[in-house]
């Protein structure tokens, strides 16, 4: 079969958009960057402790789980005690950026889907599109227009970590019982009304396991975000690899992990509080 | 004669295979698409209800009387036909128009409940209100006011889950009532109710009509109740009206064997029907 | 008969050499050749295990403590040196010094030569998540040449303006030299050779003092000295295949053969199989210091029969 | 706060098992190989047109939507059109033998987990550091074990793809209504009965949507499988991103994305005939 | 006398938090349990049914006869109490043990019918007898059977979903038939159903009990449905039943007050219970 390629239209277009628009693309990435080092400079202003603390009252005040909170809490002291907390920080504020931004794009794009066929077919394979096609391929235009950094890491995972909460909150939508929606209907409820009062609170549990994957891909990018200079754990990670170190490979990934479960368990216990289903 | 508060004309629904309804636009393609496989839950009917009457329908399970009801709401689109409720012309609005026409003029209890099983007994209660934007504390007022009408007082915090049948049937006669709507559709909305509370609705029912003059469509399958609440009634079958004409009426001149067969399946207790009626009233 | 499996990790001067020594094991000793594609730090673990038996390029400054452990646990034997002269060090475009009248590029800093230059120049570099300091861009962490950069800096006193900015890996390292190119930008970072960068890319290497052990062994205020890059083999091929063991130990090239490979390569754009038959037959008296007679015979011969 | 590290018994427990079990791990090394080079000669037996046909085929058997097969199989001829086919079936072995035994481990898995209330609490956090735990940190170890080449890259991307379908399946029994549950143990259903009859069909929107996460995830692990010498089209990914080479790295990653497409679309199909719930 | 069909001695069921129930594992713990805010459902019931027997249970809404008809095949397990089914202790019995009782003795009809909404009609029928392993062609042809009995013939394909209520109502039905089990438990099954099926279906009913003599637990709201199938009846309030007796005995004596007006809220057309049952049967 004869071959055919677009290498030399993307390698064109990448061009193109790097000699006229470059800075434009500074200018947005000032303005990511900016929004990136306020969180950042808001958690390292914190002393660790207070971020234990905040997180088990917020743990507690949230679930009202004493036992929960204590454990999260203790997650993070493990992460101080691995002498990981300064590198903690770097990465929580990439993903802490990521996810909320993921999340307040993903949950109405997953609406949309749900509300529409249309949209539903198209989107489709971009969703597919998004999740496998490796980061570093678009990851090296988007460094070369934004620049290495923090920058181009949000994007990378905001990219990778989006389409989950986009295809569970279109599942928890579709599964909504239609006797139910019929009778607020009956009752004339607006498509928006519909969607608040009975749509999105029944369709709950399935968007809080969109978040919970959400978060964990976030955090599955932290290496990533970490080999395109967002430093933070990842770049232990790295560093541990290059220097064949297993033991401490491990002791940065713990603390990924805790971070995760942490960011996990908040998140879902804040999205729990807005409204859940009465039935289990 | 003033204007009808129900007017259906020629209302027909069909239900059945996508790629038959699709060529269905005009009552001549019907047959057909019958002979097809669809099957016509609302065939061809026509009724007038005048205001502060109570139109009682009943029929065999699967005559059509759910899908008539629903669609005089548009809840599912009419297939062909005309439906004018209040004045307005339903089959004629747009979004918005009816939403507003769903929130002010009728309010519909469902044969199934239909309930919001996450919200409580009271947020239930008070969801028609506050569609309608009615402020928090004014429609938590009103719907304990109803709740207590319906015998469910002190129940206001529970889910739907952890009430019996009968309470969750009257929890949506409660959000029925709530909304003080002219006309209710009531799709058997008694049926699963022991006979004291039954007796009991069925007399607030009809003492909020002798105050209100509510329009009301009901759907029953008991013929007691038929006579002792219905002004007028019809008798459904296979999606058309075999008789309409009042309880006595049809007692005394069935249309036909069906319908006799029909109302002597359940032989009743004299027909003092106006007596009863006035003696709850007064 | 099992192969011989070489490491073809992803740069492509390793790559090129493997198919020169594949050649001449394939058509010279009669024995079937395979490559494993990998990364660095995965290829040579398989080097350890016995999966793979020749790693023809290690540049060990990179990856010091895993190739000791490699060497110390006696699973591996360093056949030597494959290129002994690769310059290594610290580069700006030459666009930045020189300027580029085609691109309409105006030298930014013309009086530049050492590294010890640019002090005055750090805002040409600034860095946009620490604007008070110039961006140097570092070695991918946990190369053995990213904690010599950040003493370096201090000892030439450029720490006051510069940050170390860890690119995180070589692809973004890579990109960001690519993208300050082809925008006409400054850059100033670490950097080696060979490799097509430095090939694809005019920079220019920053004079530094020349290397001494003293300094090294203080505070390292001094130019690097050129990158060992080895030939590392499993312990089991001298046993496996003697023959092949023996020509691998006397497996040497310079760099100048490196680098006009990936020239040709560049220029036409062909295969690496193309590169090795070309290199060989353009230089058939630097391989034939490795092999005996009967084996470059056969080698002649199947060049020959190549071409055809 | 004083630091405290596990590194070193990482290290020392690595090291025991290398030294203990190294017969066996080169047993199951052996095993999975096996299996993989059967999938991947059959694979590579079969020439792309027919490959093209047999997708075609099955697409429109599993389906009856013409429309769908004919764009599957074109992905396809696209792969076939970039010259990527033969790194492309290399990719789709691993991908294949791993995407399999996900689904084989995690749906069992899921349902444990909706079963007892013990299991999902123990599981909850492993699954975290499975999706979390950076791949390179346990692939170092692993292999050492196992070698270089497709069986690591299997050990990872099952360890990466498999937790979505467990927590999909999880979640999918736990929403299935109790009132349907209850009707089936009233004529006698055992736990078994109940699962295979009434939980399973009634959560498959839910485990689908497992299944596509798990092959998307399987899909976004190509690149760090080649990084570890299984050959295939993440290669091509690496070598253009050290190439700076933006359009072959497109390319390539089209080339996964279609892949990506193809296998959901017909694992979905596949799944979707076993057993479904007629309500929409 | 034989051993009683159905034996139920002490049952309670409290619901209610989870931090109440915990401590209530004896009779004597319950009141305080109940003060603290749980509700015992079902409040010490003793009955016995005898073999052939249909004992009907009827009560307010909410007074727990859905309650005690599950807590029979333990599908919700009882707090307190004895339950014997068939000569079988349910209460001591262990998951095979269950499993076996549930497939051979007894059928339930779900007052919400229950049905597999991805099963067809068909499938739906045919469930009991696929858990108990009868094969393909028999038990296809078994449903067939019941199906057209219920006068569902021609939906075997369709799902539940595009059945009206009374429709789903005789699915429900059919199944419980279907399996053939000596004791059948029915939760209000004929309320959904409109009169002329309701009689068909209340005949059935005693047609089949006047050839096989099955036991039946009976709960209905309609005094007529009461009257006309019951051998006994229990009048059921707030978990305990008031009065047992036979309908002709409960309707002349009264218990209290309450069974008074219970009893009188539908006023019967004669109490010819026993003419008319003649009648059917023969
Ligand atoms: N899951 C539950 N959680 C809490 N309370 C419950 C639950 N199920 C039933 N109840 C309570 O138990 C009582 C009895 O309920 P049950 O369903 O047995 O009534 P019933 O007699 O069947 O009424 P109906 O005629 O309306 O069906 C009710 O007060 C109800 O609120
Ligand atoms: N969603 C649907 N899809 C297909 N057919 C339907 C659907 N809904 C209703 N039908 C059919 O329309 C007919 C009328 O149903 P409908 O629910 O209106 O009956 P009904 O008179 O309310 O009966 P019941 O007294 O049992 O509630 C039935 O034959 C039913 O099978
Ligand atoms: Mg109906
Ligand atoms: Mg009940």
């Amino acid at each position: 079969m004869p071959e055919f390629h677009v290498a030399g239209w993307i390698d064109a277009f990448v061009d193109w958009l790097l000699l006229s628009y470059g800075a434009l693309f500074d200018g947005i990435s000032a303005g990511i960057l900016a929004l990136l080092l306020r969180i950042q400079a808001g958690l390292e202003w914190l002393p660790w402790w207070a971020a234990v603390a905040i997180t088990i009252l917020a743990a507690y005040s949230l679930t009202r789980r004493p036992g929960l909170s204590l454990i999260l809490g203790s997650l993070l002291v493990m992460v101080v005690a691995l002498g990981l907390w300064p590198l903690a920080v770097e990465t929580l504020a990439v993903v802490i950026a990521s996810v909320v931004l993921a999340l307040l794009l993903g949950i109405p794009v997953g609406v949309l889907m749900a509300e529409s066929r249309w949209a539903n077919a198209a989107l489709q394979p971009v969703l597919d599109a998004m999740q496998t096609m490796p980061s570093f391929v678009y990851l090296i235009p988007a460094m070369m227009l934004f620049g290495l950094g923090k920058v181009p890491a949000v994007l990378a995972t905001l990219i990778y970590s989006t389409p989950p909460v986009i295809r569970l909150t279109n599942l928890g939508i579709r599964q909504v019982s239609p006797e139910v929606q019929e009778a607020a209907l009956a009752y004339g409820a607006t498509r928006w009304q519909l969607l608040k009062e009975v749509r999105l609170p029944l369709a709950m549990p399935s968007i809080l396991a969109g978040v919970n994957q959400t978060t964990m891909m976030a955090l599955s990018m932290v290496v990533i975000a970490s080999m395109i200079g967002a430093r933070g754990v990842g770049e232990e990670v790295l560093l541990a690899i290059n220097r064949i170190d297993v033991g401490r490979g491990f002791e940065a990934g713990l603390a990924i992990v805790a971070l995760a479960i942490v960011m996990d368990r908040l998140t879902q216990a804040f999205a729990r509080r807005w409204e859940t289903p009465g039935v289990p | 004669m003033t204007t009808p508060a129900i007017r259906v004309s020629h209302l027909w629904k069909l239900f059945g295979p996508e790629r038959i309804l699709r060529t269905c636009d005009r009552p001549e393609t019907f047959p057909e698409a019958l002979k097809a496989g669809a099957v016509a839950a609302v065939r061809d009917l026509s009724f007038t209800v005048a205001p502060g009457e109570i139109f009682v329908v009943m029929g065999l399970s699967g005559s059509g009387k759910s899908t008539l009801i629903r669609s005089l709401l548009r809840l599912i689109e009419p297939t062909w036909g005309r439906v004018e409720v209040g004045g307005v012309d339903v089959t004629a609005l747009d979004g918005p128009g009816l939403t507003h026409f769903r929130r002010t003029k009728v309010a519909m209890i469902f044969q199934h409940y239909g309930l919001l099983p996450h919200k409580t007994v009271l947020e239930n209660v008070a969801f028609g209100l506050k569609l309608r934007g009615v402020p928090p504390a004014e429609r938590r007022a009103k719907a304990l006011e109803v709740l207590a009408r319906v015998g469910l007082k002190g129940w206001e915090e529970k889910l739907p889950s952890a009430l019996s049948g009968g309470m969750q049937q009257r929890v949506g006669i409660a959000r029925a009532l709530a909304t003080d709507a002219d006309i209710l559709l009531m799709d058997e909305p008694f049926s699963g109710l022991d006979p004291l509370i039954r007796t009991d609705m069925q007399n607030e029912l009809l003492r909020l009509q002798a105050e209100m003059r509510k329009t009301i469509l009901f759907v029953t399958h008991d013929l007691r109740e038929a006579v002792r609440l219905g002004d007028r009634m019809a008798v459904m079958r296979s999606g058309s009206f075999v008789q309409v004409g009042t309880p006595d009426e049809i007692l005394a001149h069935p249309a036909n064997e069906y319908v006799a067969r029909f109302v002597h399946a359940q032989d009743l207790p004299g027909r003092k029907k106006q007596t009863q009626r006035e003696k709850v009233v007064s | 008969q099992e192969p011989i499996v070489f490491a073809d990790a992803s740069w492509e001067s390793i790559q090129f050499h493997n198919r020169v020594a594949g050649f001449i094991v394939e058509h010279g000793y009669g024995r079937p050749v395979d490559y494993i594609f990998g990364d660095t730090l995965p290829l040579l673990h398989g080097l350890v295990r016995g999966d793979i038996d020749a790693y023809m390029e290690v540049w060990i400054d990179n990856i010091r403590e895993a190739v000791e452990q490699a060497l110390e646990s006696g699973r591996v034997l360093n056949l030597g040196s494959n290129f002994p002269d690769a310059p290594q060090g610290w580069y700006v475009p030459t666009y930045m010094v020189e300027g580029d009248p085609e691109r309409g590029i105006e030298p930014m800093m013309p009086d530049v030569r050492s590294v010890t230059d640019l002090a005055k120049y750090w805002e040409l570099f600034r860095d946009p998540e620490n604007p008070s300091k110039g961006r140097f861009y570092n070695c991918p962490p946990g190369w053995v040449c990213s904690d010599i950069n950040r003493a370096k800096l201090k000892a030439y006193g450029l720490d006051e303006v510069f940050t170390a900015f860890s690119p995180g890996s070589q692809a973004a390292l890579n990109a960001t030299i690519a993208a300050a190119y082809r925008r006409g930008q400054p850059w100033f970072g670490y950097y080696w050779e060979p490799t097509w960068v430095i090939g694809q890319y005019d920079m220019t290497l920053l004079e530094e003092p020349p290397y001494t052990d003293e300094c090294w062994a203080t505070d390292y205020g001094c130019a690097y000295p050129f990158s060992k890059v080895l030939i590392l083999v499993n312990a089991d091929l001298p046993e496996k295949d003697p023959e092949v063991y023996a020509f691998l130990s006397r497996y040497e090239t310079e760099l100048e053969h490196t680098n006009r490979a990936l020239a040709f390569l560049n220029e036409t754009q062909g295969s690496m199989e193309a590169t090795a038959v070309w290199f060989l037959r353009e230089y058939p008296e630097v391989w034939r210091a490795w092999v005996d007679e009967e084996t470059a015979r056969r080698v002649e011969a199947a060049l020959e029969a190549h071409g055809a």
